[in-house]
């Protein structure tokens, strides 16, 4: 039984939601179940911005995630303030690129990915959160790259089909962040 | 000319440039340098001595952490 | 039918023009703007009327006119605008004018938070209004049963010629995810004619009036209990409610909407520790289920009835009056846009179990 | 014989339940000509309001809608907008339109809803008996202004046409009166224009018509009259204040 | 003291400046216009402030702004237009601000009859606007009742800083009864002065804020378990109800305002027939004398409770809920401004014990 | 060196909410300064609106009261009423004031009602994401006019500072922006003037501020200011409505 | 035990309401319980206005008068509307002046009072409603003619003192309408 | 001059007099020698052949009961 619940936290404007639904999107088209709840309001203007993933191949209980299996921390403030909240066993990804500590916690598996120097070296930073997915869907193992890949091409078509390989890079590029 | 002086409290500095854009002697740019609390680029000076003190980026600041001093 | 991602306010507003609805008129709040967002580009799209009005009551004042007018209408608000919307619900009632009302539950009282809640509960389903009324209220707990109630929404509010409320809280309004279209779209060409709607006498009939006003008490008295008969109908014949592992259950939960998953969640929990839990969930909390729930509290193995809120405490009331005695009553709940945790909900079982 | 004046068809056959003389009566009457000289009866909708014209509902002879109080402008553009080829009017005293139903009205003109809008001032609140209006004069007694509006405390009256003139959406307001048989033409002619320019979808017509409440001035119905034409015409001057057709 | 003969809504409007109220804002409505209208001389004679505001919404909102500068404040309207102050009242709930609001219910749904009723029992006793919050509801049951109230309604509201409602039938405001004014006139000045009102800071403090806006759900739910614990102790300490003749009855009516009356009389004609029966009135409907009641119904001579209200049918839940199935409970009322008689009332008891 | 400009006492010592950019912020300082130059923080109690401005109620340094959504003017009455040697302001947005909160500044208008309002013109919902406000621009794109703000369908932009001028309770009534020093400076002594004739007793007050937002417009900040002096002035032109003190 | 139920009704404009009102604040004066209750609203327009009065020495019990003990009908609506309310062995008592019928009832007791012809020869055709109240005070005997002459005392001072013995005169000459 | 004649719907008349105030020939009056069912003294005219038609009376009618024919 997979029941995960991950939280995908950083500043506006990082691509916080936008992870979260292209796993949820991905998990969908692997027939699984999902939620995906945002933060919302004023917060959003400078604070932190974040949502609430839950992927599982049983029902889904609640939307709400109290207790991430994962968490993908895209800047210091997320760390803080969800780093104590990770399940005991579960899964940090932290954007090394503009996260300055370590994760403190000792029950947690951790991954550091330096999304900015990724995509920089990709030559586009709009991809820097698809390095962070990457490095997700390497650690977890349930999402298939091909889904993405295959959504991916959905969406950039004609003109802009060449994005498709240069997200699909990225992702890799992120993967191999777990790796190490 | 008078000579003037700003003063920026750069931690509430939200980096949207007003004053940047107002100052008639273009001495003020965001600090690209430095990312402050926030998350943003704050304001600073460097050639301060060009300064005249006319205020204009304390006007327009909406943040109202321009503090300006002239002789 | 392939599964679509869908953000809950944007399955609600395309929930309503699939259900042949081609009029909406509302007025911007957190959380459900995304409503009024994407009815301003479908609506005409789909030839349909959309308007953003001045405020809540003009936009139920418009729905007002616009269901007069024969057309199936919706708006939608949350908390505060729905506040503001209370008289002119009582007059649509007044007037037997059908319309879906959506209600994205923000946290109160006054301007409260933007975060999901529930504290309007007894406000859909007392009326926050003036007089004897009564609205039919969907309490969906996902998008999915949202998407496939909305249809019967419009249906139901046509059939009786009242008002429908969905009401909702924050979180299903905000969250995403997948549904289906089960249904085939309704398209409004094939709806029945309104023979009472104003839409011209074209000198072919005495003129129609739509009207709550019945100014001589024994005109009102018998306007009031031909409305009476009409709610006793819809009590007879529209309540809906789900049931999940009550049979031989020793707790109850009671609880509608997010609440009710949360209930499972910590069902789950007490199954753990060996205690057979169940959730009794009402998907009409007007017409309350009142029966159905004192089958099941009144069940040999029931030990106690749990209600769970994201409020203080509001249908723990009709939690009583359904269980009417039989089985102890407590109540759990947070309010605000807090949200009780599963554990918090198996705490007050035990407790409730004297634990 | 010919007859030269009868009642119209665009009134229903019943008696009203408007006090002796007010002028109320006259106002209906010049709408249900319009839309019987129009040709318009059988594909108008009505909005009756709250104030004594509340049962207008029951006098004019085309479908009806009643209103909130203050919300008929409300109520006329959801069914204008359902029914963009309906003539759609609203009805509305001076305590419906200029004060709780302030906000509607003026965004009624401001989306230039192609509604026409009869306002009938007759400076208090007829209905629940004889309260202070927005449109009371100054020193005017009002049950809830025992010693007469003090401008002090309570304003000067609002004058709705001038206040809507500035819209843009407004395409035709005029303020006219019955108060003698030549007014009551020029209201007519007004309230028919009106109309006419509704037909052709020019946007948001609305005439105001100072009209008398006796019962509560304490006047005579013809006394009533001359209060008004002494004392509200100077205060709510008659005339043309927005009309787009003379508009370069 | 010497009786006077006082039309109900003058006598309410009198009690209140009695009571140390020197601020009112309102907008008329049948059948409490003689409130404003008295207030509109009296007012300005007591030194106080008389305000006719634009409608109901601008009322309350300039309630609100009087109580959180500190007034004694009150407004008073009839069924629609307390509809119209639902935000208004939910706002001064969530701001904590005291205030008197009265209202004099006529027939509804929307429009209904200007005749009286109490179809809003609902509304006023549940809150019709957004959120978890009470208030204090008087319902008395004649014109000295209401006066002999006045002062405490503004002092709880006051003390626990809520609004308190006065919900009256239109019989009561229209109706003349003699009265005697018992208590001692207030005198503003001698009121304890409001340290968290907004008086401007004169330098000496920090600002004050008049605020019902608790953005993170935190926060808001710390808020609302406040105004709950709050409750709690209006629950604990202002319940008010009158027993008649209900020891050893064979049938407990309840009943409030002028059913109440009307029971009395009922209970007269079963008398006469060889039925005893007494009557429960709830004096204020929020919070609700449940356990009162319940000790009533409770006895073993009580073989059914029948609720009498002009409605059709809302105090009933509230009954069910006290009683919590230890007797049947049944319901017989009129609506949109007819009264049930006494009659009726008695053969509704009749049924109630199966004849 | 001596200190020409500094943060105003009349601003708590805390940090906004706003966005970068958003000229709400300088707003702010100008009543503070105002208030803070009059000498009567002290002796004052301003109304935050429900918009962006809702949390102005921490910000300035002074009592103040957060009115439900449109309210301001009628929760400010109860304020000035039951206080009226206080000075009280309203601060409020587009939205908040001249759509749902239409009739309650217009009834304060009426009744001159003493106090001040600063009316934040910056032609879009802020708050809640940038939907169509009534000051919205013809053509100009909101999340609820996906294709611009139709005229046929919306009507045009209400111009609230024509609209009350009309009315008699009104005492001055000014349109500025912040948009450069100079206009700043033109706001402040417009806020200051108004406050002045609150202070004197002498009506209704309202000044018009055209603000951007940089967010909700899709624009940097300063090309907020550049659209805003290219768009929105030519809509509502800048200057004086209404001048008591000029009248005879 | 007293218990009087009354309805008084007539036209707007002819004292109906002050006839109840004066009625009562004379039983008030004797100490007896007593109500009274308008009819209002757009009724009162050239339809029938009404008052019930409950005079009683016990409680009262309810303010609506469903079926009076004694009846005021000050013009023909009235005597129509509220004739068959009336409890057997009540009184009716008819504004003969401006009532063309008879009433039709004989289980009841009747009293014809020409209010009009009365006042008019008195010279003052407000006093009509007092002559009403005069025969009411006659046929009913529970209110003194002594209370209502001292309240008029209180009413009438100073320059119009004279109306007090107008009113005692109209009082006297309904009451005599009784007698005959 | 013109030749009319006015029929009056006595049983609605509410005697408010506004017809006999505009009446260029003051032929209408109220029939103080008659109450209508309504209660009210109705309008009525007694030198009918005065009439000229005008439709003055039936302008100023807020009961629309008043029926104006002309030669
Ligand atoms: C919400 C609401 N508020 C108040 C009333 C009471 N009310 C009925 S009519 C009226 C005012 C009528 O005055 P106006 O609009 O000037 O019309 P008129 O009667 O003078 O023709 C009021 C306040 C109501 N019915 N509903
Ligand atoms: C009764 C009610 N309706 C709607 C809202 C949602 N709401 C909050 S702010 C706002 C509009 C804000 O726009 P504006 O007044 O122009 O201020 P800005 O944010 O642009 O400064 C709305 C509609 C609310 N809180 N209450
Ligand atoms: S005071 Fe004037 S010269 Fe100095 S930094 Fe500011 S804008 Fe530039
Ligand atoms: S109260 Fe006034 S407005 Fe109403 S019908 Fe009578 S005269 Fe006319
Ligand atoms: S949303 Fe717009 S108005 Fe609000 S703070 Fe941001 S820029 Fe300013
Ligand atoms: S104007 Fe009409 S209602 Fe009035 S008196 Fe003449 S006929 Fe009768």
């Amino acid at each position: 039984m997979a029941y995960h619940e991950i939280i995908v936290a950083g500043f506006g404007g990082q691509g916080v939601m936008s992870i979260g639904t292209t796993m949820s999107e991905a998990a969908m088209a692997q027939g699984l179940n999902v939620s995906w709840l945002p933060s919302y309001g004023p917060e959003m203007r400078g604070g932190t911005a974040n949502c609430s993933v839950v992927i599982a191949d049983t029902e889904i209980i609640s939307p709400i995630v109290l207790e991430p299996s994962e968490l993908i921390a895209m800047n210091q403030p997320s760390l803080d303030k969800f780093e104590p909240t990770v399940k005991p066993g579960g899964l940090i990804l932290v954007n090394e690129s503009i996260v300055e500590r370590k994760v403190k916690r000792d029950d947690v598996r951790i991954v550091y990915v330096p999304s900015l120097e990724i995509a920089s070296e990709l030559g586009n930073m709009r991809v820097a959160n698809m390095a962070m997915l990457g490095a997700y869907i390497e650690a977890t193992k349930f999402l298939k790259f091909e889904t993405v890949v295959d959504m991916l091409r959905n969406i950039f078509t004609s003109k802009k089909a060449h994005l498709v390989e240069l997200n699909e890079v990225a992702l890799q590029r992120g993967a191999a962040c777990v790796r190490l | 000319m008078a000579k003037g002086r700003v003063t920026f409290r750069q931690d509430w500095c939200k980096g949207c440039g007003l004053c940047v854009s107002v100052c008639p002697k273009k001495i003020i740019f965001l600090d690209e340098s430095m990312t402050n609390r926030k998350g943003y680029h704050p304001a600073t000076v460097k050639e301060m001595d060009k300064c005249i003190g006319c205020a204009n980026c304390a006007r327009m600041c909406p943040d109202s952490i321009i503090t300006v001093e002239r002789e | 039918m392939a599964k679509e991602l869908w953000k809950g306010n944007e399955a609600i507003a395309e929930a309503a023009i699939r259900a042949g609805c081609r009029c909406y008129f509302g007025y911007p709040i957190t959380p459900q703007s995304e409503i009024p967002e994407y009815m301003s580009l479908h609506m005409p799209k789909a030839g349909g009327i959309f308007l953003q009005s001045e405020s809540e009551i003009a936009a139920i004042n418009m729905v007002y006119g616009a269901a007069g007018a024969g057309a199936r209408v919706m708006t939608s608000s949350s908390s505060p605008g729905i506040s503001l919307k209370q008289e002119g619900i009582s007059y649509m009632c007044g007037a037997e004018l059908p319309g879906v009302i959506v209600n994205v539950m923000r946290g109160g009282p006054g301007l409260g938070t933007i975060q999901p809640a529930q504290g309007d509960y007894f406000q859909a389903t007392r009326g926050g209004g003036n007089g004897d009324y009564r609205l039919i209220v969907f309490a969906p707990a996902n998008i999915q049963e949202v998407v496939d109630l909305m249809q019967e929404a419009f249906e139901l509010a046509d059939r009786y010629r009242m008002p429908v409320m969905m009401l909702l809280d924050g979180m299903i309004g905000q969250m995403m995810e997948p549904i289906e279209w089960k249904k085939p779209p309704v398209s409004p060409d094939d709806l029945p004619k309104k023979s009472w709607a104003t839409t011209g006498t074209k000198g072919e009939r005495e003129p129609n009036i739509i009207n709550s006003l019945f100014i001589s008490p024994e005109a009102c008295n018998a306007h009031n209990h031909r409305l009476e008969d009409k709610y006793r109908r819809v009590i007879a014949n529209e309540q809906r409610y789900e049931t999940n592992d009550t049979d031989g259950a020793k707790i109850i939960f009671v609880a509608y909407g997010t609440p009710a998953r949360l209930a499972r969640a910590a069902a789950g929990i007490l199954e753990k520790e060996g205690i057979k839990a169940g959730v009794f969930r009402p998907i009409t909390v007007w017409p309350y289920p009142y029966e159905a729930l004192h089958q099941v509290a009144a069940q040999e193995s029931v030990k106690a009835v749990v209600t769970v809120e994201m409020s203080t405490g509001q249908m723990v009331d009709d939690v009583r009056i359904g269980v009417n005695g039989v089985k102890p009553v407590s109540f759990v709940g947070q309010a605000g846009g807090v949200v009780p945790t599963p554990r918090e909900v198996a705490n007050a079982a035990l407790k409730a179990l004297g634990r | 014989m010919a007859i030269v004046y009868q009642r119209s068809k665009g009134l229903a056959d019943i008696e009203t339940h408007y006090c002796p003389g007010c002028t109320h009566g006259i106002i209906h009457r010049l709408v249900a000509e319009t839309l019987e000289e129009l040709g318009v009866l059988g594909n108008t909708v009505g909005v009756a309001p709250v104030g004594c014209s509340v049962f207008a509902y029951d006098y004019f002879n085309c479908d009806m809608q009643e209103a909130a109080h203050g919300r008929a402008p409300a109520v006329a553009t959801g069914i204008k907008r359902v029914l963009p080829d309906k003539v759609v009017f609203t009805y509305q005293g001076d305590g419906d339109l200029a004060a709780i139903g302030t906000g509607e009205i003026t965004h009624a003109a401001m989306r230039g809803e192609n509604i026409t809008t009869v306002f009938v001032n007759n400076a208090i609140y007829g209905m629940t008996g004889g309260q202070m209006a927005p449109t009371t004069l100054v020193g005017q007694r009002a049950t809830t202004a025992p010693l007469g509006r003090d401008k002090s405390h309570a304003g000067s009256p609002i004058r709705i046409a001038e206040m809507l003139a500035t819209i843009d959406g407004a395409a035709y307001i005029e303020r006219v009166t019955v108060t003698s048989p030549a007014n009551v033409m020029r209201a007519k002619r007004a309230i028919k224009k009106a109309f006419e320019l509704q037909i052709e979808g020019r946007g948001f017509t609305l005439i105001e018509v100072l009209s008398t409440c006796p019962t509560n001035w304490g006047l005579t119905p013809v006394k009533a009259l001359e209060w008004l034409n002494e004392n509200m015409i100077p205060v709510f001057p008659l005339g043309v204040y927005k009309d787009i057709t003379k508009e370069a």
